[in-house]
């Protein structure tokens, strides 16, 4: 118990304080916390592959891929001025943030959910490669074609467009 | 009323989420709205694993099986919304999210 | 193995489609062109005759392909010496027309490739043996007539083609309504299995399962449909203003190709696929057919515009088809009807339909020939004397003429004689009445003669040219034909006569 | 020489041949043309001797060879050649005749234009009528009498440029084709009844016992026996075609063909064609005279007709002042006689009376056609008179064709005929009637040709043509001569003292003569007859000849009521006129009125319905239709515009938007109390 609550706040804070965070690098670092503090969860909850792969591409992968984006749009203009409207949208993202929290506390805090008795098996590497390649093969194929398709998309909209002329800069 | 661990993950889950969404819902960098839906992507993972853990048949290995393909999606997600977002960028000389608003019906 | 059948229906089409696209055409190369093509019928017409075997009385040279198979819809041709006759028919008339049609200068390329269009659609409707192909060339064919009248016609003649062409989609659209109730019922289109199922009557009893009136309604819209092609009197009013209006060589293929797609239509479709209905009707029907037969040749001594007098008489003469097919249909069942007489009527009707084809063509050829000679007078009263001047035309004009009467050693005895022996022996009273027909044809095509050739050489006569060789030379085989056929029908009866002995062996005879 | 039957069919077919080569001809070919057709006729003329030979050596035996024609359904639509007495006398006394009508036309048409083509249709008509001779089926025969329709109809409408022949032709065709139309459905019903058209066929022929038997068993409408009621259809077209009463009317106007066709016509084609189709299929006509109780006999409506016919032919020849309009009703007056003679009972009777008028009637019209040559087409016997000079050669012959005509006694072979006719007319037991018609005919018939031969031959020219008249050319006169020995020897092939003809008809082998004497009575009686008719006639025209051309006849200046009923022929012409023809003309303008005011009316006001359908239909189109659908269009696009607003393109306001209907569903779930 006292595990889960370490975890939560491992997790929760760094979030909140990127989320609040102006300087957007920071903000990425902060991040990289949370989601070891997530991969942390999923240990603790007995899921030690998924913990794995949660580090590997979250704070392995994602941050980087983050990073990069942040400092290939950084140079021109900073996300620093308060625009007039900035206030107003913060005000209304806390609100309808809190809202949301609100409800979704409401309903947990209301619904009796009775614990399994048995304590959780062990999930193994080997069994979850056996249950990848046999019941979920297509599906492991397509999260394949998937990334394969989603690289390739990156790719595209990513790379400098040497051709672009004036009407692409509109 | 008990609070069981399997109330306290979920609580935990919903705090998480709700961060992510007030990120997304303020924040006018675009770079910190996709981070934001992906603190909510993760807080729906959290509760996969919790229901799996602790669920009548944890023995499956589906709520595992489940977050791994989320994951992999969500790897696939960022990968080209950041692409997008520099792609935006490259047009618009900017980030912020209200300034792309050309695909306006 | 090469697809005869479709080769024979598509051949004219590629034709139209070379006029249609070969824009610097000269006039010599359209011509030769279009009466290459237009031969093409006969040639492969008779191919598919050396080939033929009359005792194989199903539908010879099959062609089966799926085509939509999810309304099962097949792309079916066949032959048999019903067909066959017709397919010969179309081969003989269409290159005639088109030679009577070379004084037309007008745009030559596009008449000669509207002309083609027509000769395919034609032995389309004579050789499918599925609906829905065989209503598409059905309706196909009148695209091209609707032109032909229209653009090439005579003074009134856009009226004529709209009145024509309206009239017959009005006829057909019932048909069509028929057949999609018929296919409802059946789930198919195939004529064969149609008619097996008339035959042994299944297709009343999944008609009627719909409703009672059900099968009389979709056996009045396909009668409808065939009775306005034919024409059936008194739905033939479009036909005289449609015949008269059209340039001579439309004329000679509407009157001598198209008319028999009712007909054919009559002995494929309405016969064989609802015998109970049609024998049910027969007896009223009988009647109308006595009034074509009789009133159409009265009407036609009343004309006083000789091409409308030759509409008449082609009334006239295909009323007798259909006499001697409704009086069968009317005594079917009744005794002492025999086979011998039902034969008799069947091979009538058919032979009937190939002489009138002969006979009404070389008559809309010699009225062309007139009217050009005169400057576009067709008038009883116009000539007189011809004769004197034109010994030659009077003679072959002559000949048509008396072929059209009936006379004994042309062709049109003999069919009118099986009609007459076939329908006194299945009502003798039709036959008694259908012979004041006889006699007012005689009367009028007599006068015809008598105004136009005989008498004093009127105005028009005086300088009128006799026929020159090319002039002669599509009449000839016209001629030809009639004195062959006159003398030596088994020429045309032992190609139809298994067909036709099987036909009436099937009846239910008593 | 003889002529099997296979090979009968070239005694048609050597005509049709020159009548095809004639066709081909071209104008100046005048000597291929004729050449071709008298050397053809000759030809077959031989041929037909040979068939003689044939028949006589079994005359009772029917020799047929018969063939398809074509197949129709299980059986095949026969046709066949037939040789028996019957065929080859008629096919001899034809070629015989023909070929000197032939010759004769070489001098008479010598200057006409289409002298091809009057050769070419002579060919064909007597081919037909040969084709008619030879037929072993009534379809075939049908099919030659067709023909000899067709021939008569070129023929006399010939000179087709005089608007009188071309009207002519049409009626002759017209009026013969409405008895046709009964033959022809004689010959259905036959056929219906017997499935086949065949005289002859080893027994299976219509004409044969087994047919008749059957025919005469059935009875159909008015209770005749249905031989009866075909036989009476088929005499239908033999009325048309040898002009009896009713259908008399054409035969005299045929007179505007040139005079060679009226020969032939009169003489040895197309009128003789209905007696001999009679005589061909009287075991069918005569096969009811054993059935007591049917209302009427086929033959008794023929002795009927064929009396009136008789009579009323000559009563008219006497008013009529065109020679050759006289010797028409001549012929209709003699044809009735031998339809008498066929309805009393004795065909043989009345073949050899067509035999030896054929050879006497066209001795007489050629010999009005050599007065018309010689007079310059002058045919009026008023004008003509004094020809007796000038004209020896045709004079006599033609007076010897009067004689044969009148029944001059016993040298002359009318005479002989005539006297057979009345016999059998005497021996009828049904009723005299016809035998006083035919005694009364005979005295008619005594008369008028010596009023016709005393006004062309005595007396003196009463016109300018007539007194210029000279003999014609041998080509002319010797045909004359050679049918005027027929006109005299012929009579004594069939005395009743050696009737050899007769016997040969009938088919026995050997002659039972009777004496002379046996009907003396009859016979002294139409001796005395022809001597009342020829003395009257003398005595009214011959003693005292015209005077000149417009002078009143005699009998008109007495009896002027009765003449001119006489030389409007009864008014048969006007009577048509004003009934069938009327009724014609009737029935084309209903025909054509229901066409033009009821069909067209109809399909008219259909077509208007659709019309006013369309403009209803515009109309609502425009106003309702398409206003509502504005309206609708212009409410939805403001909508539509109120709702885009909402669309700002801010990814911000999307997600807010989602977020607060996520909290409101929530909140409507849990307070509604559902989960």
């Amino acid at each position: 118990m006292t595990g889960l609550l370490i975890i939560a706040l491992v997790t929760l804070v760094p979030a909140a304080v990127a989320m609040a965070l102006r300087n957007v690098i920071h903000s990425a670092l902060l991040l990289i916390l949370s989601w070891a503090g997530i991969a942390a969860f999923y240990f603790w909850a007995g899921a030690e592959f998924l913990a794995f792969s949660q580090v590997l591409v979250y704070v392995g992968a994602i941050s980087m891929v983050v990073l990069f984006a942040v400092l290939l749009t950084r140079h021109t203009r900073t996300d620093g001025g308060v625009a007039p409207d900035t206030l107003g949208r913060a005000l209304a993202g806390l609100l309808i943030g809190g809202a949301v929290l609100g409800v979704l506390f409401g309903a947990v805090l209301s619904t009796p959910l009775p614990i399994g008795s048995k304590p959780a098996a062990a999930v193994t590497v080997h069994g979850l490669g056996v249950e990848l390649m046999e019941r979920h093969t297509i599906a492991l194929l397509v999260v394949g074609v998937l990334l394969t398709v989603a690289l390739l998309g990156a790719v595209v909209l990513a790379a400098s467009d040497s051709r672009s002329g004036p009407e692409d800069a509109r | 009323m008990i609070l069981t661990p399997l109330h306290l993950c979920l609580l935990l889950s919903s705090a998480l989420f709700c961060i992510g969404l007030i990120g997304a819902l303020s924040r006018s960098s675009s770079i910190l709205v996709l981070l934001g839906v992906e603190l909510m992507l993760n807080a729906a993972n959290l509760n996969f694993i919790a229901f799996w853990r602790y669920g009548p048949n944890p023995a499956a290995g589906t709520g595992v099986l489940f977050v791994l393909f989320s994951i992999a999606v969500a790897a696939a997600e960022a990968a080209v919304g950041l692409a997008l977002v520099i792609a935006i960028y490259r047009h618009q000389r900017s980030i912020r999210l209200q300034d792309a608003r050309r695909l306006k019906g | 193995m090469i697809p005869l059948l479709s080769l024979i229906v598509f051949t004219p089409w590629i034709g139209a489609a070379l006029l249609a696209l070969w824009r610097g055409a000269s006039p010599g190369a359209i011509r030769g062109l279009g009466l290459l093509f237009s031969l093409s019928t006969l040639g492969l017409g008779l191919i598919a005759l050396s080939r033929f075997d009359p005792a194989i009385t199903v539908p010879q040279f099959g062609e089966t392909h799926d085509w939509i198979s999810m309304l099962n819809v097949h792309y079916r041709l066949g032959l048999d010496g019903l067909s066959l006759v017709l397919v010969l028919l179309t081969g003989i008339i269409t290159p005639v027309a088109l030679i009577a049609s070379w004084r037309e200068h007008r745009d030559a390329r596009l008449f000669t490739a509207l002309f083609l269009l027509l000769q395919g659609a034609a032995l389309g409707v004579f050789l499918a043996l599925d609906f829905f192909h065989w209503f598409v060339f059905w309706e196909l064919s009148l695209v091209p007539a609707f032109f032909l009248i229209k653009l090439w016609g005579g003074p009134s003649a856009t009226r004529a083609a709209y009145q024509f062409v309206i009239y017959t989609i009005g006829g057909s659209a019932f048909m069509l309504l028929a057949f999609a109730a018929l296919y409802a019922a059946t789930g198919t289109l195939d004529f064969l299995q149609l008619g097996q199922y008339g035959a042994d009557g299944t297709l009343n009893v999944r008609l009627g399962a719909i409703g009672g009136w059900w099968p009389r309604a979709v056996f009045l819209g396909a009668l409808l449909g065939l009775a306005v092609k034919v024409p059936l009197w008194p739905f033939h009013t479009w036909l005289p203003p449609a015949y008269a209006e059209a340039p001579t060589g439309a004329s000679m293929f509407l009157t001598a190709v198209m008319s028999k797609m009712g007909v054919y239509g009559f002995l494929r479709i309405l016969w064989p696929i609802f015998p109970t209905q049609l024998h049910q009707a027969a007896p009223c029907l009988l009647w109308l057919a006595l009034g074509g037969v009789v009133f159409g040749a009265f009407a036609a001594m009343r004309q006083t515009d000789l091409k409308r007098m030759v509409a008449y008489s082609s009334l006239n003469h295909l009323n007798y088809c259909l006499l001697a097919l409704f009086a069968l249909s009317a005594a079917t069942g009744q005794p002492g009807t025999t086979s011998a007489a039902a034969a008799a009527a069947l091979s009538g009707t058919i032979l009937q339909m190939f002489n009138h084809g002969l006979s009404a063509a070389a008559l809309f050829y010699c009225v062309g020939v007139l009217e050009a000679r005169s400057g576009g007078r067709r008038g009883l009263n116009d000539f007189g004397g011809v004769r004197t001047a034109a010994p030659i035309f009077a003679g072959l004009c002559g000949v048509a003429l008396f072929s059209s009467l009936g006379l004994p050693g042309l062709n049109g005895f003999v069919g009118e004689f099986l009609i007459f022996r076939g329908v006194f022996g299945l009502a003798p009273w039709a036959a008694a009445v259908a012979c004041l027909g006889l006699l007012a044809t005689a009367l009028f095509l007599l006068t015809f003669w008598q105004r136009v050739f005989h008498g004093p050489t009127g105005k028009v006569a005086a300088n009128f040219p006799d026929l020159s060789l090319s002039e002669i030379l599509p009449l000839l085989p016209l001629i030809g034909l009639m004195f062959i056929l006159g003398v030596w029908p088994q020429f045309l009866a032992k190609l139809i006569n298994p067909l036709v002995s099987l036909w009436a062996g099937q009846l239910p005879l008593p | 020489m003889s002529l099997p039957v296979q090979l009968l069919w070239l005694i048609p077919a050597l005509p049709l041949l020159a009548a095809g080569i004639g066709s081909l001809t071209p104008r100046s070919g005048r000597g291929l043309a004729s050449g071709a057709a008298i050397v053809a006729m000759a030809i077959s003329f031989l041929l037909s001797c040979g068939a003689l030979a044939t028949a006589l050596a079994q005359p009772a035996a029917h020799l047929v060879h018969n063939f398809a024609w074509f197949d129709l359904g299980g059986s095949a639509v026969r046709l066949g050649w037939l040789l028996d007495p019957l065929t080859a006398f008629m096919c001899v006394m034809v070629t015989f005749v023909g070929t000197l009508i032939f010759i004769f036309s070489t001098g008479y048409l010598h200057e006409d234009a289409n002298f091809t083509r009057f050769f070419c249709f002579l060919s064909l008509f007597a081919a037909a009528m040969l084709g008619l001779l030879v037929a072993n089926s009534l379809l075939l025969l049908f099919i030659c009498w067709e023909l000899v329709g067709l021939a008569s109809y070129l023929l006399i409408g010939f000179w087709f440029h005089k608007p009188s022949a071309a009207a002519a032709a049409k009626k002759a065709f017209i009026t013969t084709r409405i008895g046709d139309l009964g033959l022809l459905l004689g010959m259905l019903w036959l056929y219906d009844s017997t499935g086949s058209l065949l005289f002859y066929d080893g027994g299976q022929g219509v004409l044969e016992a087994t047919a008749l038997g059957g025919l005469v068993a059935q009875t159909t409408i008015g209770g005749l026996a249905v031989s009866t009621a075909i036989g009476l259809l088929i005499f239908c077209g033999a009325i048309g075609k040898s002009g009896q009463f009713p259908l008399h009317v054409w035969l005299p106007d045929a007179m505007e063909g040139p005079t060679p066709v009226s020969a032939l016509i009169h003489a040895a084609t197309m009128v003789a064609a209905g007696v001999f189709l009679v005589a061909r299929v009287y075991p069918l006509m005569s096969a009811d005279q054993g059935l007591a109780h049917v209302p009427v006999h086929a033959l008794t409506v023929v002795a009927a007709i064929g009396a009136i016919t008789a009579l009323l032919g000559a009563l008219i020849a006497v008013a009529q002042s065109d020679i050759k309009r006289v010797l028409a009703f001549s012929t209709v007056s003699q044809l009735g006689y031998m339809m008498l003679a066929l309805g009393v009972g004795s065909w043989v009777a009345a073949i050899f009376h067509l035999l030896t008028h054929a050879f006497f009637k066209a001795l007489l019209f050629l010999g009005s056609g050599s007065v018309i040559h010689a007079a310059h087409h002058e045919q009026d016997i008023r004008r003509l008179g004094g020809l007796r000079g000038p004209m020896r050669a045709t004079f006599a012959t033609f007076a010897i064709g009067m004689m044969a005509l009148a029944g001059v006694p016993f040298l002359f072979s009318g005479f002989w005929s005539k006297e057979a006719i009345l016999h059998a007319a005497h021996n009828w037991d049904v009723s005299h009637l016809p035998l006083y018609a035919g005694l009364a005919a005979v005295v008619l018939t005594a008369f008028y040709m010596t009023r016709l031969v005393a006004e062309t031959f005595f007396g003196s020219p009463r016109s300018e043509e007539a007194s210029h008249a000279h003999e014609n050319s041998a080509v002319m006169t010797v045909p004359l001569i050679l049918l005027a020995v027929c006109a005299v020897l012929l009579g004594f092939l069939g005395t009743p003292a050696y009737p050899w003809l007769q016997a040969r008809l009938e088919g026995h082998t050997e002659v039972h003569g009777h004496p002379i004497f046996e009907g003396a009575g009859l016979l002294m009686l139409s001796i005395v007859l022809v001597a009342v008719g020829i003395g009257s006639g003398w005595a009214l025209y011959g003693r005292r000849p015209r005077a000149n051309a417009n002078a009143l006849d005699p009998i008109e200046g007495r009896l002027p009521g009765l003449f001119a009923v006489l030389r409007a022929r009864f008014g048969f012409d006007e009577l048509y006129a004003a009934t069938v023809g009327r009724l014609n003309t009737a029935m084309a303008a209903l025909s054509d009125g229901l066409d033009r005011y009821v069909w067209d009316a109809a399909v008219r006001f259909l077509a208007a319905l659709g019309e006013f359908g369309g403009v209803v239909n515009r109309e609502a189109d425009e106003d309702v239709l398409n206003g509502g659908f504005d309206a609708t269009n212009d409410r939805l696009r403001g909508t539509a515009r109120s709702y885009s607003a909402a669309q700002t393109g801010g990814a911000h306001g999307y997600l807010r938007t989602v977020a607060v209907g996520f909290v409101l569903l929530v909140l409507i779930v849990m307070l509604g109390g559902g989960v």
